[in-house]
């Protein structure tokens, strides 16, 4: 479904991915983990271009891009068969929780108002939201906000979804109502890159976890695979820092 | 006068200062108006108006004047909140001025108002003519007077267009034609159009003495009235007056009086 | 529009008009103290909110953002006095400057005063608690955490104020102050070569205004100091991130949008 | 000098009879303004060669200058070119067919445009980043998301300054009696002429402005009330 | 140690706190748990008076005062004997590392600045940041910025410390340090107040935990009782909530 490959890119002389490959089956859940600065977040960026990558290519579905020659078009037709889902949310600020999942519908696809309307109404019901659809951004919760993100994200029926870090601006106890509505997107057996640090989550849901440090993929494996018996020294040394709390058994 | 600072409070004279205690007398002028006031290339306040007042202040030794300079438009309102003394600016004397202000007696010029149109126009003659015409002044002089106590009479016939000064245009205003006249003073218009663009026609306006401006019901400016008339009828008969004026305006101006 | 262009007289111009920079500078100067003062005075009531006070300071800001400095001068100058009289205070015959620079002094505070308190009540909330708990006096939290950082926000603002002022004195002139565009005008007519003098003048405006603008964003640049960050990402449209309270006031312009 | 407030009531309507001049002067340069900012804003912004240079310096130029020096520079100036052109070419225009408004209204635009471009700048740096990729990231072209996203966004927080920037102007056009404009300060000295008491018609002249830029203040608020209605509000 | 007897706290009509007592002894630490909006923050900030309580008392040590007339020089007082660590760590931001922790020791105990300087040199060498003396907070991470904050609390040496969620703005990463930092302070012995949603650091570290909602106490005990065999409906709701992750052992 997704074939990233020989991805590079440097921010100037910083170089934050380097000859990165990873292919994503249909279907497939993949969790991204790794330290502050490993580069998940560029690579995550990188698939729906919104980071040009320097070099490598990227498929998507039957859809190829090689990224030293992508024109305009392609990028948009990348972009259009992606969705992602921000840290921050970025919900359109000016627009009410209905209008900021009826938008792409109406200006990307080109849908009549009131198909338009009527999907995004179910969408937002289906994330737990069909008393909040003409609130504004401003006035949601954390929790609520991301899930009108991911509502937006759904409403353009693409192939794959990208989440980065969709939890880590959440109150601790929103968290779980965000990761259970994208629990249950799973189950329906969307494509989806995550990269989070909630490691009940990723052992739950994720296929395969992929660490990345320093630009490079450094492991990938199941779950078990990856948290019970990591090979790699650097990824133990992770796990560690990451999960604490493991030690207390409550 | 001593000094040649560049302006606002130009001290009067050496006289009244070896004299000892005199009182000050704060003269308004302005900066704007070639050969009458202005200021020369050496930053000095200088022309007609204000050589006069210095000659008048060596003879006065009980005064010492001293020049503070403002836009035309705002002489009057300075002279009746205080803060001058005495306008000079070749102020003609009219009715509507002389309900609020009072006047020397002893004229020291005379103003003869005439239309002022571009050296080709040949079709107007009279106020009359300038009816439905666009006609240059400023705001608070007497010949703006003169177009607005016509239009009173006749019912707002000619267009009147003011200008502040700031831009200096009214000989180029009249020669584009964006205007289609102005009113000046006889002596007035050699000197702000040396290039003869412009010429008078028709009949005298009005006539009227030029003369200082002071308070009206004010003892000390009845006297500073007084003195400044004997002083110019001192000026006029040693002929230093006709000098000045030849020597600023191109010609004797002071000779007579109003009819 | 008298005689044709000849670039020479914007050069011959330029030491002339120099001569009365000294003047310009003095009213910006001397309106700039008085402005600072009058801004401290209004903008207090108004961060305190103490009654009465901080109706009245409403009113002074109001007023004078809401009028024309040229309308300001003349009030102030044929006016003032007027009104003073009846205390029995007569300043009729204090000198022109006085009133210029009062008048500009007081309008300058208007600006000043939503200044100080803008760039007070952008520094973040919990420098002032973080200063309480660890058991300052309101003084000592103000004068040492609050002051110092408010100062490098009101900078931008600050210059913005400045230049406004330095070119607002061009409208002194009509009340008979040789500054630099009286000088200006006095040049022309006796040379009637206006567009060159008038080029000469902006020329001289702009220097300055530049080196003001210049030596203030340097004393920005010190004093916030403590806000560089070694990643400068660079971008059309800025990332916002919580915490910096540059970002909060970079964007406002307190100052004004135009001329007079 | 005695008040005589009963004047200062007969000067304020004779005064008003100014306002559509003055009014009409902020509203042209504001306009004109606008769009000529918006423009050079975003040559700025996007780093246009040569172009983003010139407009720099205009910015840098007009920001720099007194709005009066602007004024007369073009009163002087433009004709001088419009004629000399004019004669080169055999044109039978000339710059004697502008009126002197004209030069208020192109002037006035010029300053309003550097001073605009600053306003719109800052409008658009004021939209997060974020708004920009998550448009990007649901397949937007460039220009469907400036129209959508960031513009909308961007009039919101622009619109205090650009309040300023009107009140700027409409107390900038008081410099139009400079070149024989006759707006509320003008009519004011002239109203005042005819019997000598400009203090109360300044006065009068003074209590329009005031009430015009508190409405303008107030118009302002309103509609940054109804655009930036979603800035408002509870939680986050 | 600490007492704090019948606080009420209400802002406008929307009372916040509800006749709270507590008592904290010496050494203690204690750990403050509810929901969000419950008035945790409002309580600690109580304690300081940062908020001022509308009633009640507080004592700290042998020193106390009656919130209906506290004056001044009680409330410095007060002050002086408390720290506080706040969640968005608040370092003033523009003085170094090592000013930040002199600030308190020149202004409010008027030490001289070689002594200050000394003393804050050590305390930032204990929490790790010997090589960041001369930083601006602007350039230090989330989890030194809090360091920094723990530092500058420890200088004044107080009887009491107060933590408002400090590791709650850090990455996931930058948590372990800091709360490691804490917990090495908490083995000296000093009294503290910490509200966190960290279980594991509460078990471990805790002497007694407290569970607040809707400004009241709901339930206190240690953090076995609290946690393992919660007494109150609410809290078991609660604890159910916040550790979803708890039914996925790693
Ligand atoms: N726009 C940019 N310009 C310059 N450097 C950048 C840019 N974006 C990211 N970087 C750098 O690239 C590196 C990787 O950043 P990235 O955001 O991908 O890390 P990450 O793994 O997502 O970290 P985190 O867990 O903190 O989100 C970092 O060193 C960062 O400073
Ligand atoms: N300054 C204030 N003005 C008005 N209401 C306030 C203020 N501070 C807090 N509140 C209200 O008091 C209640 C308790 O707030 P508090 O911050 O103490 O909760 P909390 O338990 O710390 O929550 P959180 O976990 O979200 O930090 C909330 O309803 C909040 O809206
Ligand atoms: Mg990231
Ligand atoms: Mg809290």
């Amino acid at each position: 479904m997704i074939a990233l490959s020989h991805i590079s890119k440097a921010f100037g002389r910083n170089q934050v991915l380097q000859d990165i490959s990873l292919n994503v089956n249909r279907g497939e859940v993949v969790v991204i983990l790794g330290p502050s600065g490993s580069g998940k977040t560029t690579l995550l960026r990188c698939v729906n271009y919104l980071e040009k990558p320097g070099s490598g290519q990227i498929a998507v579905g039957d859809f190829q891009v090689d990224c030293s020659r992508a024109r305009r078009g392609d990028v948009l037709q990348l972009r259009r068969k992606t969705a992602m889902v921000f840290q921050q949310y970025n919900l359109f600020r000016h627009k009410t929780a209905l209008e900021n999942v009826m938008e792409a519908l109406l200006v990307v696809k080109k849908l009549p108002a009131a198909e338009a309307r009527k999907r995004s109404i179910a969408l937002l019901e289906k994330v737990g939201l069909g008393a909040k659809l003409d609130e504004y951004p401003s006035r949601l919760s954390g929790g609520q906000q991301q899930r009108v993100g991911i509502a937006r994200a759904l409403a353009l029926e693409p192939e794959v979804i990208l989440f980065d870090e969709p939890t880590s601006a959440l109150d601790p106890e929103l968290v779980g109502e965000v990761l259970e509505v994208i629990r249950a997107i799973a189950r329906e057996g969307i494509t989806m890159i995550v990269v989070t640090h909630e490691m009940g989550f990723a052992r739950d849901v994720a296929n395969r976890v992929v660490f990345m440090d320093g630009g490079v993929i450094v492991e990938e494996g199941t779950p078990d695979e990856v948290f019970q018996h990591p090979k790699e020294e650097r990824t133990k040394q992770f796990l560690r820092r990451i999960t604490p709390e493991a030690n207390y058994s409550i | 006068g001593t000094n040649s600072e560049p302006a606002a409070q130009a001290s009067g004279s050496d006289a009244a200062a070896a004299g000892g205690k005199a009182t000050k007398i704060v003269v308004g002028t302005g900066t704007g108006f070639p050969q009458v006031c202005f200021i020369d290339e050496n930053g000095k306040l200088t022309g007609f108006d204000v050589e006069l007042l210095r000659k008048i202040d060596e003879l006065l030794p009980q005064y010492e004047f001293e020049f503070q300079t403002m836009d035309f438009g705002n002489l009057l309102l300075s002279l009746e909140t205080d803060k001058i003394d005495l306008v000079a600016h070749v102020m003609e004397k009219n009715p509507e001025r002389e309900e609020k202000y009072a006047f020397n007696s002893e004229p020291y010029a005379h103003w003869r108002n005439r239309i002022v149109v571009a050296k080709d126009n040949d079709s107007i003659q009279s106020l009359d003519d300038l009816q439905g015409k666009k006609v240059l002044t400023s705001a608070t002089s007497a010949e703006a007077q003169i177009l607005e106590n016509y239009n009173k009479e006749n019912n707002k016939k000619i267009n009147i267009v003011y200008q502040s000064g700031q831009a200096n245009d009214t000989v180029s205003q009249v020669v584009s034609g964006r205007v289609d006249a102005t009113i000046a003073a006889d002596f007035v218009l050699p000197i702000i159009d040396p290039q003869s663009q412009l010429k008078q026609t028709g009949p005298e306006l009005t006539s009227d003495d030029v003369l200082y401006v002071l308070r009206k019901d004010d003892a000390d400016e009845k006297a500073l009235s007084d003195a400044i008339d004997g002083a110019i009828t001192d000026l006029k008969e040693d002929g230093t007056l006709s000098a000045l004026s030849t020597e600023w305006l191109g010609s004797d101006v002071t000779g007579d009086h109003a009819e | 529009m008298g005689a044709p262009f000849d670039i020479g007289y914007v050069f011959s111009f330029l030491p002339k008009l120099l001569d009365t920079l000294g003047v310009t500078l003095l009213i910006v100067a001397g309106s700039l103290l008085t402005g600072i003062v009058a801004g401290f005075l209004v903008a207090l009531p108004r961060m305190y909110k103490i009654p009465v006070l901080r109706t009245l300071s409403g009113v002074y800001l109001s007023f004078f953002r809401g009028t024309p400095i040229l309308i300001q001068l003349f009030l102030f100058y044929y006016g003032l006095p007027e009104i003073l009289k009846l205390v029995g205070l007569d300043l009729t015959r204090a000198p022109v400057m006085f009133f210029v620079i009062l008048t500009y002094g007081l309008h300058t505070g208007a600006y000043a005063a939503e200044m100080i308190r803008a760039s007070v009540e952008a520094v973040d909330r919990g420098q002032v608690e973080a200063a309480y708990a660890a058991g300052m006096t309101p003084y000592q939290a103000f004068s040492r955490i609050i002051l110092p950082q408010a100062l490098g926000i009101a900078v931008p603002v600050f210059s913005n104020l400045v230049i406004a002022l330095l070119k607002d004195t061009s409208l002194a002139f009509t009340l008979g102050v040789m500054e630099m565009t009286g000088k200006a005008q006095t040049l022309g007519t006796l040379t009637q070569h206006f567009i060159e003098t008038y080029i000469a003048l902006a020329f001289i405006y702009l220097i300055i205004s530049f080196t003001l603008e210049k030596m203030l964003l340097a004393a920005e640049r010190r004093l916030t100091r403590h806000e560089n960050r070694e990643d400068k990402r660079e971008s059309i449209f800025r990332l916002k991130k919580r915490g910096s309270y540059r970002t909060v006031l970079a964007d406002i312009n307190i100052g004004k949008g135009g001329g007079a | 000098m005695q008040l005589d407030p009963s004047f200062i009531w007969t000067a304020f309507w004779q005064l008003l009879g100014a306002i559509p001049t003055t009014l009409s002067i902020t509203a042209v340069s504001v306009l004109a303004g606008f769009v000529i900012g918006a423009a050079t804003a975003m040559l700025r912004m996007y780093r246009v060669p040569v172009l983003a240079q010139i407009a720099s310096a205009y910015v840098t130029f007009i920001r720099g200058t007194p709005m009066l020096t602007h004024l007369l520079i073009i009163y002087f100036g433009l004709p001088m070119i419009i004629d000399g052109l004019a004669e080169h070419f055999g044109w039978s225009f000339r710059s004697v067919s502008i009126p002197m408004i004209g030069f208020a209204y192109i002037s006035f635009s010029i300053t309003a445009g550097a001073y605009m471009s600053e306003v719109v700048r800052a409008g658009i740096l004021a939209v997060d980043r974020g708004q920009v990729e998550a448009a990007q990231s649901v397949g937007m072209t460039t220009f469907q998301s400036l129209r959508r996203i960031v513009f909308p966004q961007a009039l919101a927080a622009a619109l205090p300054n650009l309040a300023n920037s009107v009140i700027g102007m409409l107390h900038g056009s008081t410099l139009a009696f400079a070149v024989s404009v006759v707006d509320i300060n003008a009519k004011a000295q002239i109203v005042a002429s005819t019997n000598w008491k400009f203090f109360e018609a300044y006065l009068a002249a003074a209590l329009i402005f005031w009430g015009l830029t508190v409405l303008i203040e107030r118009v302002a608020a309103l509609i940054e009330k109804r655009v930036g209605a979603y800035n408002r509000g509870g939680v986050v």
